[in-house]
Parts: C-alpha cells; structure tokens; sequence
C-alpha cells in the first residue's frame, strides 16, 4: 500500500491532525502530523487491517532549528510497506506524547531521544537518560550545545 | 540525579529480603562494558535493570562534522566485529540518493565479503556463549579459523578488524589474483570446523541441559520489541532482509533462512537462538561458493566513483541483513558535502531491550547465559 | 623422653612457628598503600551502595544445620573406626544404633521438605500485559 | 674440586647464577603477571585474538585474572568514556601494588578518533591513571600487543626496591655508564 493512499486514508479518519504528505524526490516520502494525535494515530496505524505496521524500525528525535522534530521509520511484516512519520513540537516545551504502550521498542528509542536531543515522551515508564551518564547535563545532539569544559574534575576538551 | 541518588530512591521501597547484585561494567561475561543491575531472590533472578552508556562515543554527534566518505572509519566503529555489513547500509543508502549504479564485480564483491564478515561474527557470537557456558576449546577452534578470514580481509583491504573498505560507489581496491581460491579454502575449513563444534558443544549433553528452555522469547514479544536478525528467527520466525527486502544481488543466490524449531527445549530459547547462528554460516558457505562461481573476473572498482559526494537535500532510511540483524541507518542531508543528521539504529541496543523481560525467574547463572545468547557489541549499543 | 601428647604438642608449636614466620615475612616485605577506595568493596568497578548486612533467605541457615548435624556424627564415627575391631560386637551394635537414630532424623528433614532447595520459576513475558490491546473498529 | 675453575669458559659454567635479589624477584614478576580481564572496544577483539591460540599471549605467562585484587597490570582495550572513567579509577585504585597500566589503541591513548568532536570521551586515559606503556594503533594488530608487553617486561626488569639503588641507578644511566 502506498504511502499516499495510506495518507489519504489517515486524512479521512483523523482529518487536520495529519498536517500534510511530502514526497519530494531524493527523501523517503512522510507524513506530519501533529502532536495530539499521535497515539491514536499510532495506535490505528497498528490494529488496523489495512495498515498492520507492527514494526517500530527507529525512532530518532531531529534538531529542526527552533523546534525539536521526531521521526518514526514504521514496517509492517504482513504487507511488507513501510511508512514515515514525523512530528515536530517547539523548543520551548518539546513534549510529545510516548507511544511506548503501542510499540515496545519504542521505550528505550524515545529514553535516547530523550537523553541526546532533550525530548520530553509524556506517558513513559521511565525517562531517564539511557546513555549519557545519569547527571550530565545539556542535550549533546543539538546544534546550540556547548561542550561542558570539566566533567567531575575531568577536562572534557 | 546522579547515580547514587537514583540507586538510594530505588533501595528504601523494595523489601529488603531481595539482593540486588550488580554485573558491573567491568566483568568476564558481559561481552563489554554493560551494568546489569540484577535483584535476586535466592539465586532465583527477579528483576534485571541494564545500564548502558559506558561506550557512547558520541557517534552522531561526529557525523554531524565530517564529510560523507570520512564518516566510513566511524561506521566500522559502531559493531566493530562484523565491519563490512555495517559499511554496506550506509553506502548503499548515498549511492540510492546519488542513484549510483555499482558495477557488477563490485556486488559480488561486496556479497563476498559481508558474508565473510557474517561467519567471523557468528564465530565469535557461538565461541563466547560456548565460553559463558564453560566450554573453552571452541572459543579456540573458532578463533583459528577467524584468524584464516582475518588474512582475506587483510589482503583485500589492508585491516583486520576495521576495513574502510566500501565506498560511495564501489570498493577501495580490487581482488587480489588468489582471492578465489583463498576463499574456497577457508570455507572447506569452516565447513569442517563447523561439523566438528556441532557434536563437541553444540548436541553436548551438558550443553543442551544449560540452554534449553531459558531465556524464551515468544515471537510476537519480540516482534514488538522490534528485534531482528538470529534472536528473531530464534523464535521461528522467517524474516531476513537478504529473502523480504533483496537488496544488491541477493536474488542470484540461492539460500534458505534457518529459524529456529525447537528441537531440543522450547521454541525461541537460548540454544535455538544459538543453532540458528550455526546453520547461518554454512548458508553463508553456500552464498559464498555461489557468488565466487558467477563473479565476473574483469571490471574496475573505482569506475562508478562519483567526482564529488554531495547528495541532494532529502532524507533516506537504509537498512541491511547484518550479522546480529538489519542495522539501519537514517540520514537527513542538506546538499552540503556534511550530512546534517545520521542516526545508525543499531541492532544490538534494540536486540537488548529485551533482556529485563526474557530474564525473569531463571537461575543466575542461566541470566548469564541468556545475555550470551542475545550477542550484543556494546559498541552497536551505546554508539 | 617425651611423652605421646609430648610429640603432638612439639608438631603443633612447630606448625604455628613455620606459619607465623611465612605470615610475619611476608607482612614486612610486601608493599602497602591503603587508601580508602582500595579498602572498599570490589564491586565491579561501582561504587558500592548500600550495606552488605542482608537478610539471607532462612534455607541456607536449615542447610547449615543439618550439615552440623551429620559432620558432628562423623566425628564420632572416626574414633570408633580405628579402634573397632578390638571392641568386638557390643561396640558394633552400639554405633549401628547411633547411626540409625541419625538416619530417623534425616528422613523426618527429608519428609518435612527441608531438603527441597528452590526451583527456577521461569516467567515467560506475554505481550497483552506489555502494550495495550487492539483498537476497538 | 675446583667448581669455579672453569669459570672464564662461558658455555660451560656449571650451572651457577650470580645475581641481586632485585633481578631474582624482577625476573619473577615480569616474567608471570596477571592482567584484568576486561574489555572495552574494538581493542577488545583483537585483545581476544591475540588471546587465542594463534597469537598466544600466554606466552608472556599472563594470566587473565577477573578481579583486580589478583591483576599485577591492567589493560585498557578501547575508548575511556566518561562513565567509564570513574570505574577505571576506581578499578586501577583497587589493584594491589606493585601495578602497571598498558594503554592500547589511540581511542585511550589520546582519544584518538574521537578527539576532535567526541563530547563523550576522555582524550586519553593518562588523565586519570598513570600509565606505562603505550601500544599505538586502532586497533593495534596483536603483534604490537606482543611489543608493549615487551617494554613492561623490560621496565620491571629495570626496577630496584630501595631508594638509594634507584638515585644510583638514575645517575648511572643519566651519564650513561649502564644500558638504558
């Protein structure tokens, strides 16, 4: 099933929370929608006969200048079709509900996102830092981050 | 909070009749610097809480400063046991950007050595469980024939370990004259090395007992854990990159998937997980032969090499059939000569995720033996 | 001369002097640093939290006991061995009573269940109690 | 009987060894050390070839011990993170003297590859451990592994036990009167 279609059916259920499809060339072809509502979007896109994308490939959270975008690579095992989505939310409160509860390995994708690019997951278990040390500060994956100059006594550059 | 403050939240509530025991980064069977921090009923294991990030190199955040063909060195870093299959996702996503046809020497080149790259990564997966479980000479057995491996790659490409060896559009030297029939010896040898590890470990009595019926991992848990590669197929199901989503020439070959059955404990347990890895090999044997058959002797390399790699603005998701399972990698470029984001999604930190639930009510010991069975690379884990 | 006891208090003060002077040496040459990251526990390279004082699970203390019990029988078991044949069979008789009435009591431990050391209890992870169910159409 | 009679011949001594104490017991620690078994990165691996039958670093009698209460040296296989660099610490502190540290790879050299842009690494594991010998590469193929343990072999052999000796041997060796 084609991403378009795919598109056309999400934007007959869920209407302008699916904010518009992009398939510009050279790129993978996505939708983005908005952050409200991404779990039941989510959670469509998964039960649904059509759809049945049970396979979260990753998740990886993006630096869109003055707000913080995430992105979910989907597959599904049945139809072998795979689809993009992409979320964006502001800098000033980068919240983005979690879909952890949908997909599985979605909990230590979003604790990553969260812990390098400073994305908030609403909803999950345990948001804590999943690979920086447990109080480092600042989110290292964003353009504006300055590298802390000592780290426990140790000089870091 | 720091560590300590997190461990001292946690410590007040449980009841205090558990111990909580801690596999810490530096230990034999880890393979790495993992922390399981493991709560233990008895010897029975009742909770385990892994903690990662002892290697994170900050691989994402050097992409972000380095040209595309600089980025290569790093990619081998990331699962640095089977560094040809990571290279090869990567490269094969620029060339899709760029749509760059490879010649045809250079696919089966590449097929020949990322399934080389497979049966060294196999080897070592199958040699350390073998050593997690007590049994010692295969991990020696294995590491003699990985050594006859290790001499191809270093002819091919100059390394042993870490090769550098694939580029935007081809591979960085062509075959050396007595590549063919290097490669046909290896495999008699690991064809025999094979038969002799299945009747000394593999069907072993005292093996079977330690790792059947551990570590179970229905199949629809791990489809939604999302994991991928022999832990997968572990759990009977047929999904491999190289048969669902041919990419390069895998069409040409013919193979089978091997998935596991069941056959001496339950189905998606340790030892199925294992054979599984077993039987990868010689169906990478098969390729292999295959492959050197069909390879067409003449051809340059370094012909589809483009001028200059600058891909369009856009973004592309490319992933590959790696040792350990489809490692993918995500990168976003804005038309400059720097990729503005890649995300390598690696196999082993998805695979792992699964640790704290297969886990629960085993033996301790057998704990050890479950994370063998997953084989992580805590570089792939913590990029 | 020295009596028999004599001979067996000479063994015992020699084995305490070759003892002493291999520990006392040894203290004297080697090198010591001590500090306190040294003196704490090795805990795979972390830091070690909490105390060490664990409530254990009370089988290890039945275990304890029962194995008292039964090295407690050897020890009188052994005299007897040496000197049992000169003894003739009242001594015989006796100490087949002796071990009878210890084998009772194993059996009223292996009856109670005392024995049974604990099982793996597998818990195999289902996925409905993982992530939430199927979306009503 | 004469035992020393033949002393100028060399080949045939008779079997009598002159030397310090200090050479008895350098001779015995460089000779049988025990290193920490761990690893870190892709050091690590070819740590472990170098463990295996072909390369045979047991050779060198090196056991690999799991507890650094029982290691003489330690290894540091690959890159020292940050979280990782309390641990070593900590590890290297819980060693028992006399201890030596063999830095392999540039990843713990110097930081190598990561130095520029890797907010997560500590440019070298010298920061935080003093360290012995330094084995380049990335990763270094298992005969250099062979050369540093060579060089450790050689500066134990080259150590005395008391102070006195050591300013002696220092002078001595500053006007190179002694081989280095």
């Amino acid at each position: 099933m084609l991403p378009n279609e795919i598109y056309n059916n999400l934007k007959t259920e869920f209407g302008d929370a699916i904010i518009e499809y992009n398939d510009a060339q050279p790129t993978d072809p996505f939708i983005l929608i908005s952050t409200g509502m991404l779990f039941d979007i989510c959670h469509t896109l998964r039960d649904n006969e059509e759809f049945l994308f049970d396979y979260l490939m990753s998740l990886s959270g993006m630096d869109l200048g003055e707000n913080v975008g995430v992105v979910y690579h989907l597959y599904s095992m049945k139809y072998k079709h795979k689809l993009v989505l992409k979320v964006v939310a502001p800098k000033t409160d980068p919240k983005v509900p979690s879909v952890e509860m949908i997909w599985r390995s979605a909990d230590w994708h979003e604790r990553e996102a969260y812990d390098l690019m400073g994305v908030i997951f609403e909803g999950h278990h345990n948001m804590i830092r999943i690979l920086c040390p447990y109080d480092w500060e600042g989110f290292p994956l964003r353009k504006d981050y300055k590298v802390p100059e000592i780290y426990r006594g140790m000089k870091v550059s | 909070m720091s560590d300590k403050k997190r461990l001292d939240l946690e410590y007040s509530t449980h009841d205090s009749d558990k111990m909580r025991i801690n596999v810490g980064p530096q230990h034999p069977s880890t393979h790495g610097v993992l922390r399981l921090e493991v709560e233990v009923d008895g010897e029975i294991v009742s909770e385990v809480i892994p903690h990662m990030g002892y290697l994170h190199r900050s691989f994402e955040k050097v992409c972000e400063s380095m040209t595309y063909p600089q980025i290569i060195p790093y990619i081998d870093r990331i699962d640095y046991i089977s560094a040809m299959n990571n290279e090869w996702p990567y490269v094969m996503a620029l060339e899709k950007m760029m749509d760059i046809k490879v010649p045809e020497k250079v696919e089966y080149i590449r097929v020949i050595a990322a399934e080389l790259n497979r049966i060294a990564n196999h080897q070592i997966a199958v040699a350390t469980f073998g050593m997690d479980a007590g049994a010692f000479t295969p991990f020696l057995y294995f590491f003699r024939d990985r050594e006859y491996i290790l001499w191809i790659f270093e002819k091919l490409s100059g390394a042993r370990l870490l090769y550098n060896y694939f580029r935007v559009g081809g591979v960085s030297g062509d075959i050396y004259p007595t590549f063919k029939d290097e490669c046909l010896d290896v495999i008699k040898k690991v064809r025999k090395t094979n038969a002799e590890v299945m009747d000394l470990l593999i069907y072993n009595r005292i093996f079977i007992q330690r790792t059947a019926k551990i570590g179970i991992l229905p199949a629809d848990v791990a489809l939604s854990y999302a994991c991928s590669g022999p832990v997968f197929r572990g759990s009977g199901v047929k999904y491999d990159l190289r048969k669902d989503e041919t990419y390069s020439i895998y069409d040409r070959f013919d193979f089978d998937i091997p998935v596991g059955k069941g056959e001496v404990g339950v189905k998606g347990d340790c030892w199925d997980r294992n054979i599984v890895r077993m039987h990868e090999m010689e169906q990478s044997c098969k390729i292999i032969e295959q492959a050197l058959a069909q390879m067409p002797m003449e051809g340059d390399v370094t012909a589809a090499f483009p001028k200059k790699i600058r891909p369009p603005k856009g973004e592309i998701y490319m992933r590959a059939e790696g040792p350990k399972g489809d490692l993918g990698f995500y990168i976003v470029s804005n038309g400059s000569d720097k990729p503005e984001r890649v995300k390598a999604r690696g196999t082993s930190f998805v695979n792992l995720s699964v640790i704290p639930e297969i886990s629960k009510g085993y033996m301790f010991a057998d704990l050890i033996l479950i994370l063998g069975s997953i084989d992580i690379v805590l570089g792939e884990v913590d990029r | 001369m020295l009596s028999d006891f004599g001979i067996i208090l000479l063994y015992f003060i020699l084995g305490a002097v070759f003892v002493g002077i291999a520990l006392v040496a040894a203290a004297i040459v080697r090198p010591s640093h001590p500090n306190k990251v040294k003196n704490s526990t090795y805990e795979c390279g972390e830091i070690p939290i909490g105390d060490t004082w664990v409530r254990f699970n009370a089988r290890f203390y039945v275990i304890a006991l029962i194995f008292l019990l039964f090295d407690v029988e050897v020890v009188f078991l052994l005299p007897w061995a040496i000197v049992f044949k000169g003894l003739g069979w009242f001594a015989f008789i006796e100490m087949v009573v002796f071990v009878v009435i210890l084998m009772a009591g194993l059996a009223y431990v292996w009856g109670k269940g005392d024995l049974e050391w604990e099982r793996p209890k597998p818990q195999i992870p289902r996925l409905e109690d993982l992530i939430i169910g199927k979306k009503k159409q | 009987m004469g035992l020393l009679n033949r002393l100028d011949d060399p080949y045939e001594g008779g079997g009598i060894l002159m030397g310090t104490v200090e050479d008895l017991l350098n001779w015995g620690r460089s000779k049988s050390d025990y290193y920490l078994h761990f690893g870190l990165a892709c050091c690590a691996i070819e740590f472990m070839a170098m463990n295996a039958s072909h390369f045979d670093f047991m050779r060198f009698g090196t056991i690999p011990r799991t507890s650094p209460r029982q290691a003489d040296f330690i290894m540091i296989t690959g890159t020292v993170t940050f979280k990782m660099a309390d641990r070593i610490k900590i590890l290297y502190e819980q060693m028992a003297e006399p201890k030596y540290v063999i830095s392999v790879g540039s990843c713990s050299n110097c930081g190598g590859p990561y130095f520029e842009h890797g907010y997560h690494v500590l440019k070298g594991v010298d920061r935080i451990i003093p360290v012995d010998v330094y084995i380049p590469g990335c990763p270094p193929r298992p005969e250099a592994f062979h050369e540093g343990m060579i060089q450790l072999q050689k500066k134990i052999n080259e150590q005395s036990i008391f102070n006195k000796r050591k300013k002696l041997k220092a002078e001595l060796k500053k006007n190179n009167l002694i081989s280095k």
